[in-house]
């Protein structure tokens, strides 16, 4: 039984189709990655999946139910938690009060509420910012808290959407160190879409990956990686073509 | 930056800790006045105080030409000569506002009473004050019937209230089916039979309208449409068009100001035609309404005051001279009151001789000043002490002004009612739009 | 029955009359706020300030009131370009809340200067061609001059600015201003101005508004309040932004304070003796606050509408 | 018991401020035992009937991020609880206190529901059109006096705890300040809650907060509620003070907007905007307006001054005068 | 042509751009390359005056322009095709292109650029009457592109002009660039993240990263290096 199950789901925005038929499972034991150009829909998909978006079609099954028709934030009392693309700190929230908003989905009370975001944050080695207002924080930082503050959620799978974008390549570095611990150590499923392949690559056990909305590919990532179709939905024809002459000169 | 707000922080302190440093001179007796000096009412706010300044004036001096017991003493003759000063407040025409003015001036200022306060309103919060600290109260001009049957032990009002219009409204009504008009035929009772009324709906309108609505059964009027409108509605034409379509007799309005200017247009625009339109003073009683020329010649009004009342009460016309010359008009119903209102007052104290409480207490509920004393055409000034109505002046009377092209071609108030002094025949019935 | 039918038909006539001033009171907040997606709550003021300019100019002039309306667009113009690059300019940069703060601010500064100055008494304009002047077309159906007039000038005003944004380049130019500011950059387009100018038209459109209105409403310093809340519940109605939206709920509004007249009409054809004492003339704001509640609540971008 | 500790909590404010709080805490409860003016006193009474309102205002408009321009409704609803069943049943405030909270609350929860459907200046609208559309069934409604009002009568004996009737304002003061101090304390407590954290966490960003698990629409509307009560809590006391209410001045706009102009101008969002906000405006309304409106040819200058003075905080710290005591203090750091 | 002096910008007191200089030769196509978030809109969005600089100059034709309005620096030429199109989305496709030609008074050369679009774009020509924000992505992006042709740029800069587009499109809008290139003289900067797309297409590119120049050369060179391969595609 797996532990997120994509059946069919399809999106459409008026007449624009962001998602066809789309299929896939994530196991709770896994780390999946889901790649694709930009507009291939992924975000789409991680919006229909945490109940954001209404599904034109398909169901959607977590941990046994179907949550298609649940709102966002019902799926995420379910323990489906995600992080957002952009995210942009604005309030007058300290990084730990931040943290406990997450946890205090689990917990009424405060004191438990900050034990537990504590923990957290000690867990993700952000535990020295935990006074310091969140629009205080370098890019990065604000990321890892955003990251803190859903998984203090104690959330059973994580949709991440793009943790990745903007960092330099040691940070990035970090952060899958960090990702493979929240796994590993967590036991909490990873979902993530990434530009930067590089982390795709190293962090998933398996890669799916989209393009104009459908599902183009399905594998482990080596594998994925030399899928003709990927390169060129990446690369572009081009480049293909331009691999091919190479390899006939 | 914090120095100044600390300057500041202390400034606001010292201002709200320091007592208001009024000095107390042995011969002054202060009377603490709260009026709407600005605001809506603002214009009616300086008509009021000029009447009060001008009866302070006349009973702080010694005017032979006036014949007035207060003009000939020069102050307080039973307090030693005391003079009078008024402190005025402006309650805005909020009412807890006028209650902390009231404090300030009972507390602060040590007044010996409150005159005021002009809207029933802000009379109401200010009287509850003046009852709790048994601080007397007199009230010139809130008309608001419930303002006496409270039982208050430390408020009385002069002037005659709405009910009290309202009859003399009805009473004018029926005299009018009797030929008692001046200068009118008996008026066949059908043709005046079917009322309209149009009153705003606030604590003020929805007063009158409810005295319209029980007098009218009292005296078996078809009131067919009672009509309660917000008041400075932007629009007056469906209410307009329900007054026309119950094709009333007379149409009666309570309105301030600016709803009684929208009114007469809008009916004019609505081509009504009325037999009598009459007006509760307020609106139908301000120079803006008189400026409106032709289009009111045969407009009924209620009043205390109205300036024909010069022509029959000589007083009146030696205080109306003062009161022009000081304000380049003449007295309207809000400044006779207004002067009454502290007239009475003075007469309170004179009679009472001290500065106590308890005996200008005394004084109130056994005073009786004649008519012969007042500018307003009253029977005198003598407070009920019993029975469901407390502090209210028992000897007061309405009269009834309609518009009317004078020689001079201006157009002026002649009084219509009461009949016996009625100061020009009545125009009946109203030209109509 | 038949009179209910006049009624019907005379409620009708002063509904769509009074509907088209509504209409044209609310045609300059829905310019600005669809250009900036600001509410203005000192609209209201810009009315009163359009009303007493022609009170005063036109005795100074000697020229009837009617003459004196370009003074008044110009003076509402010049109002709304000032507030804009005094206050409005600054607002900007802050949140919605910085906004409705500071335009209140402008409104009781505005209210207030007008008592200083002016007193709070009411005052008409006492000649001109529109004063005291009403048309009859039929038995009892009586369209008074000066509302004929301000619809007149209403129609006009809303074709004159629907004619500007659809038809004309900088027409485009406040179009894409209010859908893309940043974008409208890219275009070259001086955005600041394009704001300036939203406010010198919808100063311009209520100044000219009140300058008419005059003619046959009392001005007084808080005269603006009167109006100010129904174009509020007009524009909302409308929906914000929309010109169209403004002109259809303008005259829904009129038609609905006009109701209770034929409710009146009804209860006298059908001798409802019971329901007497039901006046509903004193809810007929109160009905265009429900219905106008009803409506955002069933339709949240309003009737017309596209930003929420 | 938690959150009676959460209540008490005052760690995460910084220690200048809780030092000024002090510092206000020792002025309000000796205030009556200093020299005053009765007109001092009626302002003091006023600022934290203001507080009181703004913090209720804050909740929504400030935490909340929505702009709420119908509090006064619940006032009314608080008043005219309170004065109905004084008159007509002859019930102690300390009853038709709570009553009154609890009538308002559910009004609050059947308007709510709709009304946090709506966003920015449609909401801000709809607050006054329900507000409008409650204070016309008022004026009509015959059982609570119509525009007439309803005039609380003099039990005759001072004090009357019961009844809440006083001669002097010091004991208005007391009652009021307690529940000044009830509410700051209850709010700080409630800053401290789930709902509290929550809320925050909405005004920041409502998807996230979704994402969290935050039913966005039910946090807001509860709380609305407890807005609600502050503001209600307020007005059955105004109609005991005050001892006449009416429509016009319980429920009308301009206290509507005056609640929200004070908590917006102190700084909305913060424990201290509606305080300074009160602190700063009920003052300056009162003895701007007595010492210059009552001028003859002044008219209307001190509120033209007071307009003037709110377009300047607006354009110059949209956080208002909390905003640049925030802005001085990120300066020095 | 165009020219930037070590300019540094801050968002909210942090630095997103340090110290950076480029330049952009007359009739040059310039490729701009990096990740998401390595700040190359920030660096667009700083020359056309829409981000204020914390320290460094722009110079347009030897004239400074850091301290211009955007609509004045778009007088002189310099045209933002920005990122997500922004085109007016209720409005016709023809109107969208007018507007791109706001700036321009002569109203032959604006016929002339609209006929020059249409031809390039015959799509557009279709469409013209259509809301804009009811088309594909790729017709929107042409009529982007179409909107910056229309006040006849000196330098057009083009933001992620392949982002979420269907390859086909993609190819379709690299040939109307490189057509640009052959037959105009118009200068363009190109922003990309599709790298070999942008380094193929470029006389000259600079890659991007954490708001510095990593690297720069002829675009051929870069697309041969593995460093490049290795840092976008981690192969």
């Amino acid at each position: 039984m797996a532990l997120l199950r994509i059946n069919n789901v399809s999106k459409h925005f008026g007449g624009l189709v962001a998602n066809r038929d789309v299929s896939f499972d994530v196991d709770q034991d896994e780390v999946v990655g889901l790649i694709g150009p930009n507009g291939a829909g992924k975000t789409t998909l991680f919006n229909c999946i945490a109940g954001f978006y209404p599904v034109t079609s398909g169901t959607v099954v977590f941990d046994g139910q179907d949550i298609t028709p649940l709102r966002d934030f019902q799926v995420a009392r379910m323990g489906l938690a995600r992080t957002f693309q952009i995210f942009q700190a604005s309030g007058d929230l300290k990084v730990v009060e931040n943290v406990m908003v997450g946890s205090f989905m689990r917990t009424g009370s405060r004191g438990s509420a900050r034990r537990a975001a504590l923990e957290v944050m000690e867990f993700l080695g952000i535990a020295e910012t935990a006074g310091e207002m969140m629009t205080e924080l370098p890019v990065a930082a604000q990321k890892r808290v955003a990251l803190a503050t859903a998984l203090a959620s104690d959330p059973k799978l994580l949709l991440l959407d793009e943790v990745g974008a903007g960092l330099n390549p040691s940070e990035i570095d970090g952060l899958i160190a960090l990702l493979q611990r929240i796994h590993t150590e967590r036991g909490v499923a990873l979902l993530l879409t990434e530009h930067v392949l590089e982390m795709v690559m190293k962090l998933s056990h398996r890669v799916i990956v989209l393009e104009s909305g459908q599902k183009i590919a399905e594998g482990e990532p080596a594998q994925v990686v030399k899928d003709p179709e990927v390169v060129r939905a990446y690369l572009g024809d081009h480049y293909v073509k331009r691999q091919k002459e190479g390899g006939d000169a | 930056m914090r120095k100044i707000a600390l300057v500041a922080a202390i400034a606001m302190l010292a201002a709200m800790l320091v007592p208001a440093m009024a000095w107390a001179g042995p011969k002054e007796i202060k009377i603490g006045v709260i009026y709407p000096l600005t605001g809506p009412a603002a214009a009616a706010g300086r008509e009021l105080r000029a009447g009060a300044e001008l009866a302070a004036d006349i009973a702080n001096q010694v005017m032979p030409g006036i014949n007035m017991d207060m003009a000939k003493n020069g102050g307080v003759k039973s307090l030693g000569g005391a003079k009078l000063t008024l402190i005025f407040k402006d309650h805005q025409g909020n009412p807890q506002l006028g209650a902390d003015l009231a404090k300030k001036l009972i507390l602060d200022d040590k007044v010996v009473g409150i005159l005021g306060c002009y809207y029933s309103s802000v009379t109401k919060t200010v009287s509850a004050v003046c009852e709790r600290y048994g601080v007397p109260m007199i009230n010139g001009s809130s008309t608001s019937p419930t303002l006496t049957k409270r039982g208050f032990k430390w408020f009385w009002r002069t002037t005659p209230h709405d009910k009290w219009f309202t009859k003399d409204l009805f009473e004018f009504l029926v005299g009018l089916t009797k030929g008692k008009a001046k200068g009118v035929k008996a008026v066949p009772r059908e043709e005046i039979n079917t009322l309209a009324a149009a009153c705003e709906k606030t604590e003020w309108g929805s007063n009158v309208a409810i005295e319209i609505k029980n007098f009218a059964k009292e005296y078996g009027f078809n009131l067919a449409a009672n009509i309660l409108y917000a008041a400075k509605s932007p629009d007056l034409s469906s209410e307009v068009q329900s007054l026309i379509a119950a094709k009333p007799g007379a149409m009666l309005f309570a309105s301030y100001t600016s709803d009684a200017l929208l009114m007469i247009k809008t009916l004019k625009s609505m081509k009504a035609k009325p037999k009598i339109l009459w007006g509760q003073d307020a609106g139908f009683d301000k120079p803006e309404f008189v400026s409106l020329g032709d289009d009111i010649v045969g407009v009924l009004t209620r009043s205390v005051f109205l300036p024909s009342v010069v022509k029959m009460k000589p007083l009146s016309g030696q205080v109306n001279d003062l009161y022009v010359k000081k304000m380049g008009h003449d007295l309207d119903g809000a400044s006779a009151r207004a002067f009454t209102g502290l007239q009475t007052w003075v007469y309170v104290l004179e009679k009472a001789g001290s500065t106590e409480p308890k005996a200008i207490q005394a004084a109130c509920n056994t005073i009786s000043i004649p008519g012969n004393q007042l500018v307003v055409p009253w029977v005198g000034i003598k407070f009920s002490t019993k029975g469901d109505e407390i502090g209210q002046n028992v000897l007061g009377g309405g009269l009834i002004g309609q518009y009317q092209k004078q020689k001079d071609g201006k157009i002026g108030l002649e009084v219509v009612y009461p009949f016996d002094i009625a100061t020009a025949p009545l125009v009946y019935p109203f030209q109509g739009y | 029955m038949e009179e209910l039918g006049i009624q019907i038909l005379k409620s009708l006539v002063s509904g769509l009359l009074m509907g088209l001033v509504f209409a044209l009171v609310a045609l300059g907040l829905t310019v600005i706020f669809g250009v900036m997606d600001i509410v203005n709550f000192a609209h209201g003021e810009f009315l009163m300030v359009g009303m007493y300019t022609t009170l005063l100019i036109s005795p100074l002039l000697g020229v009837d009131p009617v003459l004196t309306l370009p003074l008044a667009g110009l003076v509402g113009a010049v109002l709304g370009v000032l507030c804009y690059f005094g206050l409005i300019r600054f607002l900007l940069r802050g949140p919605m809340i910085a906004q409705l703060f500071g335009t209140f601010g402008l409104m009781i500064f505005l209210r207030n200067l007008a008592l200083l100055f002016m007193g709070s008494e009411p005052r008409i304009v006492h000649q001109g061609w529109l004063v005291g002047k009403s048309i009859v077309i039929g038995p009892g159906v009586v369209l008074e001059s000066t509302k004929l007039a301000v619809a007149v000038l209403s129609l006009l005003s809303f074709a004159v600015v629907w004619w500007l944004i659809n038809r004309t380049k900088v027409g485009k130019a406040l179009t894409a201003t209010s859908l893309d500011a940043e974008g409208a950059r890219y275009m070259g387009i001086s955005t600041e101005l394009m704001n300036a100018l939203a406010w010198a038209v919808g100063g311009a459109s209520v100044g000219v508004a009140g300058g008419l209105l005059v003619n046959f409403w009392p001005v007084d310093p808080g005269v603006g309040l009167l109006f100010t809340m129904i174009a509020f519940a007009t524009v909302a109605l409308g929906g914000f932004g929309s010109v169209r939206g403004a002109l259809v709920a303008g005259i829904l509004i009129g038609l609905i304070v006009n109701l209770p007249p034929v409710w009146d009409a009804i209860l006298r054809s059908i001798d409802a003796v019971g329901l007497r004492g039901l006046d509903i003339h004193s809810f007929k704001y109160t009905m265009v606050y429900a219905i106008y509640f009803l409506i955002m609540v069933l339709r949240p971008q309003g009737l017309f509408g596209w930003k929420q | 018991m938690e959150a009676v500790k959460n209540a008490f909590d005052f760690g995460d404010m910084p220690r200048n401020e809780l030092g000024l709080a002090a510092v206000v805490l020792a002025f309000l409860l000796s205030f009556p035992l200093m020299p005053h003016s009765s007109f001092g006193m009626a302002t003091m009474i006023q600022f934290l009937m203001f507080s009181l309102y703004g913090m209720g205002w804050n909740l929504i408009g400030g935490y909340g991020g929505q702009v709420d321009l119908g509090k006064a409704q619940y006032v009314g609803i608080g008043a005219y609880t309170t004065a109905v069943m004084m008159i007509r049943w002859d019930v102690p405030f300390w009853f038709s206190m709570p009553v009154g909270m609890a009538l308002a609350v559910g009004w609050s929860f059947i308007i709510g529901y709709p009304l946090f459907r709506l966003k920015g200046h449609y909401f801000a609208i709809a607050t006054i059109a329900t507000s409008l559309v409650l204070k016309d069934l008022f004026e009509v409604w015959n059982f609570v006096g119509g525009a007439r009002g309803l005039e609380i009568p003099l039990k005759g004996d001072f004090p009357n705890w019961l009844y809440l009737q006083f001669r002097e304002d010091y004991y208005y003061y007391y009652v009021i300040l307690g529940m000044f101090l009830i509410g700051f304390i209850y709010m700080n407590g409630f800053r401290h809650s789930r709902l509290g954290y929550q809320l925050r966490a909405i005004k920041d960003n409502e998807h996230v907060a979704r994402s969290l698990g935050i039913d966005v629409h039910w946090s807001k509307i509860k709380a609305y509620a407890v807005a609600t009560a502050y503001v209600a809590m307020v007005g059955s006391f105004h109609a005991c003070y005050n001892f006449n209410i009416e429509p016009e001045d319980t429920m009308s706009l301009d206290l509507s907007v005056l609640i929200a102009m004070m908590a917006m101008l102190g700084g909305a969002g913060s424990m201290w905007g509606p305080i300074i906000g009160a602190a700063i405006l009920v003052p300056m309304k009162n003895y701007l307006g007595s010492w210059l409106g009552g001028q003859a040819g002044f008219a209307g200058i001190d509120l033209a001054l007071y307009g003037m003075i709110i377009m300047f905080i607006a354009a110059a710290q949209p956080r208002g005068v909390y905003g640049i005591v925030e802005a001085m203090r990120a300066r020095r750091r | 042509m165009l020219e930037v002096k070590g300019i540094t910008v801050r968002y909210s007191g942090l630095p997103v751009m340090r110290d950076l200089s480029m330049k952009v030769e007359q009739n040059q196509t310039v490729g701009v390359v990096g990740a998401n978030g390595a700040g190359k809109s920030t660096l667009l969005k700083a020359i056309m005056g829409a981000i204020k600089l914390s320290a460094g100059q722009i110079l347009f034709n030897g004239q400074r322009i850091d301290r211009l309005r955007t609509e004045e620096i778009v007088r002189l030429g310099i045209i933002y095709v920005p990122e997500g199109r922004r085109l007016f989305g209720p409005l016709s496709v023809e109107e969208n292109l007018m507007l791109g030609a706001y700036t321009v008074s002569d109203e032959a050369s604006k016929r002339r650029n609209l006929e020059y679009v249409f031809e390039l774009f015959p799509r557009l020509a279709e469409r013209k009457r259509q809301a804009v924000g009811s088309m594909s992505g790729g017709e929107q992006q042409m009529a982007a592109i179409g909107r910056g042709l229309m006040s006849s740029p000196k330098l057009l800069m083009l933001d992620e002009p392949s982002l979420g587009l269907a390859p086909l499109m993609v190819s379709e809008v690299f040939e109307t660039v490189r057509r640009l290139q052959r037959e105009g003289d118009t200068t363009v900067l190109l922003v990309e993240q599709n790298v070999l797309e942008a380094l193929e297409l470029s006389d000259w590119a600079y890659i991007l990263q954490t708001g510095q120049i990593r690297k720069q050369g002829p675009a051929r060179e870069l697309l041969a290096s593995d460093e490049v391969r290795q840092a976008f595609l981690g192969l």
